[in-house]
């Protein structure tokens, strides 16, 4: 299997996706330029989470429009996986291939937590390590994670089922204490269409290996590991 | 270099008010004249104004420092650089220091902050490292206080918006309330970086005829000294010119960090400082001093945000996000090349001379040209006068009463804004990018892995500036004891520590008594425990109205754990476990 | 010339900087306001001199990255630099 | 009264995502831009109905609390609800 971790000025989680990926692959990933125009073969492409350009204007809006993502669309469009973690979620709704925006948190701060994640599918390339409606645990680190998506459009992902991931209580409940940024319905990740373009707010990167406190990270890469090899 | 000729300004005899703004003493003044055998230009005395003064020259604190022991088998690099460095083992080092933005942070605490973290964040990859943590010790006045709120909420979000976007984690800190920091918080950041011991950068800039190089931000009126504003040559109706609030650009600074450690693969710098306090004067000054070189600059080659600025403007402004690096002959293309790809700006600007003066051209005119020594060696040097203050009586238990129950008092206590959860602070802070931190804020020390490899570093901040206030000697001792045992409480062996000594005003017997007795006491612990300080800032004249803060000499260790498969934590495991109470 | 744009979030979609604002507000005795709402507001100068041209360019320049349409409206005022 | 209230930064003052947007705008292919700035625009309606009041209400919030004004200007325009 081949990845392509996407780094943008001011991407940071960059290293952290590749050791998952690395990890999960036996292979390090290649680390692809923004500026870069060509994307070599890929099985999966991924958008790491950080500050591209500072999150400056909206985040993600600038780095949307890097000539890279225009390879990064084609891709997607003709199948290619892709994976967006929180910067990475925000690029894609930027660029088009997830719907949405994520705004400023309802606190206005920043928060960086564990937070308690239902899966919502375990019929993808990215979640079938996972079952469905097992709560996992993964940390989260924005400002910016409050999903927002029109009536019309949320009504669409709930009915196709494109939810990935909501924040719910230790036993899986959807309260609003469970949601730590004001997301519409809980929601901490959606699909595309097609169930290959997954954007999600918390970094299962960061939660791979038992000095980090827990691995439940670790699933989601070597789904797609044994999905895609 | 324009190869201009050498036209001198016009040099109109500066008033003693004038001289007096620039926080030079007559006495001072007097100095300075004999060491430049003529009257300065106002550039020139507002370059002796910033080298001179205290933040640069620690000229009241430099003898005291001295008692602090600074050596050691793990010490690679001591006082005297941008940070300390310690040794790892197996070819890695640490690179660590902590630095105080009071003020700024009290005129605007989300920028003043923000910057602070950026400033310290220069001096740890100036020196070939990356940052892998970041800590902060925070003081603010009285929960009470109309303004503390304000404060508490711009500096965390500050602190936490450049961290966080530069990717470092802040994995711990110190926050104290005490009305006596009412109108002077204290915010000392602190930055720990990883760097392999064969490859650190340091400022000396040996070499005759090199290019001096200017690469990052562009340079603004930013925190340009006040005294400026006082001087015929500016219009005084001219709001644009009116010195500036620095404002932080951390997504700049991720882009300068990244630049640089790529240049520092290819081996083509000889000297490289960041610009912090007086950017250009005091980076290249000191790099040429440390050097023993003289230094041309041809400001009229900055790249400027601003147009119309003086030679003065250019050599106090504070810009951030700025280096300045001394090259080796023809590799400017190789560096040229790397700052562009980051889309930073690159320029050469001058370079070294063997005239050992320090030289500043603009529009052809030579605007200052200062011999080295005076600048760096011929500061004054202050042994000032102090007076140790009576020791408080010590309180017998018996004189004290009894809380009316245990749980009230247990209540009250948790309840109470200092010893309260510092939650709220944290998670503002992103305490895991780099995916290495394995102890989390909260605990006695933060914990991150170095990177690849089964060690761990431990980080602690401690002063209890209350002890300090009641007896310095003991409270300097306690503060380096505190962090020595936060260390070891995660099974780490103490390394070294880094200090930001925060006072009042040293001309004041009283003050200047607070801070020999702080460093003496922190000298002992430190020589007890073979904990050496490898680097360490200095902060004096917290205070407002005669009100002094309360002497806090914040020390902030670095311990390495040898496994972190054997770490130490907080937790309690499991039911049933023995508790035991170890010490005196 | 130079455009003046203001962009603001579209009647419906969420606005909890506005909120917050609007709640200092009342915090510090401003009793009768409401309906705050925050947006943001760009100045920048086009080297086009021609208005009907520079209005098509600060409009492209608006939905190709200025404004997010899905949620923000945008507004402009053009003047001679 | 609708109060619509501009915040921006001072001349001078380093403004990043100004600088960012910038960038950001040359590399779409926008050449001819400078100068982008960027601040924040404000709504807010007052229960006062008379202006002069209104405009010193407006005032009191701008310096209390919507503009930092160590680095920010504000302006504003008032209209009829
Ligand atoms: N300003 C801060 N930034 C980050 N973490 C902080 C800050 N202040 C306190 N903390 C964290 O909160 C916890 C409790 O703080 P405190 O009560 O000051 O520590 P101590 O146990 O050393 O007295 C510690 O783990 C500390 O690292």
């Amino acid at each position: 299997m081949k990845a392509s971790v996407i780094v943008f000025p001011g991407s940071n989680c960059d290293r952290d996706a590749a050791v998952a990926l690395e990890r999960a692959m036996g292979a390090a990933p290649q680390m692809v330029w923004h500026g870069d125009s060509e994307l070599p073969k890929s099985d999966l492409i991924l958008l790491p989470g950080g500050f591209s350009y500072g999150d400056y204007l909206r985040s993600g809006a600038m780095a949307a429009h890097s000539p890279i993502m225009r390879e990064v669309v084609r891709r997607a469009e003709a199948g290619t996986p892709v994976l967006g973690i929180c910067n990475g979620f925000q690029v894609l709704t930027e660029a088009g291939l997830l719907p949405g925006v994520l705004m400023r948190n309802a606190t206005l701060r920043f928060i960086c937590k564990d937070v308690r994640l239902r899966v919502e599918r375990d019929d993808t390339a990215f979640a079938s390590h996972y079952k469905k409606d097992e709560v996992v645990r993964i940390p989260i680190a924005h400002k910016d994670g409050c999903y927002f998506a029109d009536p019309g459009t949320l009504y669409i992902l709930e009915n196709e089922g494109r939810i990935a991931f909501r924040y719910c209580e230790e036993d899986g409940a959807i309260t609003d204490a469970a949601n730590p940024n004001g997301s519409t319905g809980n929601i901490a990740g959606i699909y595309n269409d097609t169930s290959t373009v997954l954007g999600m707010m918390p970094h299962p990167e960061r939660l791979i290996d038992p000095a980090q406190s827990g691995t439940d990270g670790a699933k989601m890469f070597s789904s797609l590991v044994e999905t895609l090899h | 270099m324009s190869g201009a000729a050498d036209v001198k300004p016009e040099t109109p005899s500066l008033s003693e008010e004038l001289v007096a703004e620039h926080g030079i003493s007559p006495e001072e003044y007097e100095r300075l004249l004999e060491e430049l055998g003529r009257e300065p230009t106002l550039t020139e005395l507002g370059v002796f104004s910033v080298m001179w003064s205290e933040h640069c020259s620690y000229k009241s604190s430099r003898v005291w420092l001295k008692k602090l022991p600074t050596s050691g088998s793990q010490v690679i690099q001591g006082p005297g650089e941008n940070a300390g460095v310690v040794s790892l083992g197996d070819g890695q080092a640490a690179v660590f220091k902590m630095e105080s933005h009071n003020h700024p942070s009290y005129i605007e605490p989300y920028q003043g902050a923000a910057t602070g973290v950026g400033g310290i964040m220069r001096d740890v990859f100036t020196m070939g490292a990356r940052p892998i943590a970041n800590m902060n010790a925070l003081r603010f006045g009285s929960p009470s206080h109309p303004k503390t709120r304000h404060l508490v909420a711009g500096v965390v979000s500050g602190i936490g918006d450049y961290g966080n976007c530069m990717g470092v984690p802040t994995i711990g800190g110190e926050t104290n309330f005490d009305p006596r920091y009412n109108d002077n918080i204290l915010v000392n950041a602190m930055c720990v970086g990883l760097v392999d011991a064969n490859r650190i950068f340091k400022s000396a800039a040996k070499g005759v005829g090199l290019p001096v190089v200017y690469v990052g931000s562009k340079t603004g009126r930013d925190g340009i000294h006040g005294a400026t504003m006082a001087s015929a040559e500016f219009d005084e109706s001219s709001e644009e010119k009116r010195p500036t609030v620095q404002v932080g650009d951390p997504f700049t600074e991720k882009l300068l960090l990244e630049a640089c450690l790529e240049l520092m693969n290819e081996d083509v710098i000889i000297a490289i400082q960041d610009m912090g306090a007086a950017g250009l004067t005091s980076s290249s000054v000191e790099m040429a001093d440390k050097g023993g070189v003289g230094i041309d600059l041809d400001l009229d080659l900055v790249p400027m945000r601003e147009e119309g600025m003086t030679a003065y403007e250019m050599l106090l402004s504070e810009s951030q996000e700025r280096m300045l690096m001394v090259l080796k002959p023809g590799s400017e293309p190789v560096a040229e090349r790397i700052f562009k790809k980051w889309e930073l700006d690159f320029a050469v600007i001058g370079k070294t001379t063997d005239t050992g003066h320090f030289v500043a051209r603009h529009n052809g005119v030579v605007e200052a040209d200062i011999p080295l020594p005076a600048l760096a060696h011929a500061a004054p040097i202050y042994e000032r006068p102090y007076e140790t203050r009576e020791k408080l009586p010590t309180i017998a238990p018996q004189d004290v009463t009894a809380p009316p129950s245990i749980l009230s008092a247990l209540e009250r206590l948790i309840g109470s804004p200092h010893l309260s959860s510092r939650r709220w602070i944290y998670e503002q802070y992103d305490h895991m990018v780099m995916a290495d931190t394995v102890q989390r804020p909260g605990g006695d020390a933060g914990v991150v892995r170095v990177h690849g490899t089964d060690k761990g570093l431990a980080v602690s901040c401690d002063v209890t500036p209350r002890y300090c206030a009641a007896d310095p000697f003991e409270g300097g001792k306690q503060a380096v004891a505190e962090c020595w045992r936060n260390l070891t409480a995660t099974g780490a062996k103490p390394l070294a520590i880094t200090d930001c000594l925060n006072f009042g005003n040293p001309e004041r017997p009283e003050i200047m008594g607070e801070f020999v007795g702080a460093i003496e006491g922190m000298a002992e612990a430190c020589k007890v425990f073979h904990f050496p300080v490898v680097s360490g800032n200095v902060s004096l004249y917290n205070e407002t109205n005669g009100v002094a803060i309360p002497p806090t000499p914040a020390v902030g260790g670095v311990g390495l754990i040898a496994n972190i498969a054997e770490m130490a934590n907080m937790a309690l495991k499991a039911d049933g476990d023995v508790i035991l109470l170890l010490g005196l | 010339m130079k455009a003046r744009i203001t962009i603001t979030l579209k009647p419906g979609v969420l606005d909890p900087q506005g909120k917050a604002i609007e709640g200092a507000l009342h915090a510090l005795g401003f009793g009768g306001v409401e309906g705050v709402r925050q947006g943001k507001f760009i100045e920048v100068e086009v080297a086009e001199s021609d208005p009907t041209r520079a209005r098509e360019e600060i409009e492209r320049m608006c939905k190709q990255l200025l404004a997010n349409t899905i949620i923000e409206n945008y507004a402009y005022e053009l003047e001679a630099a």
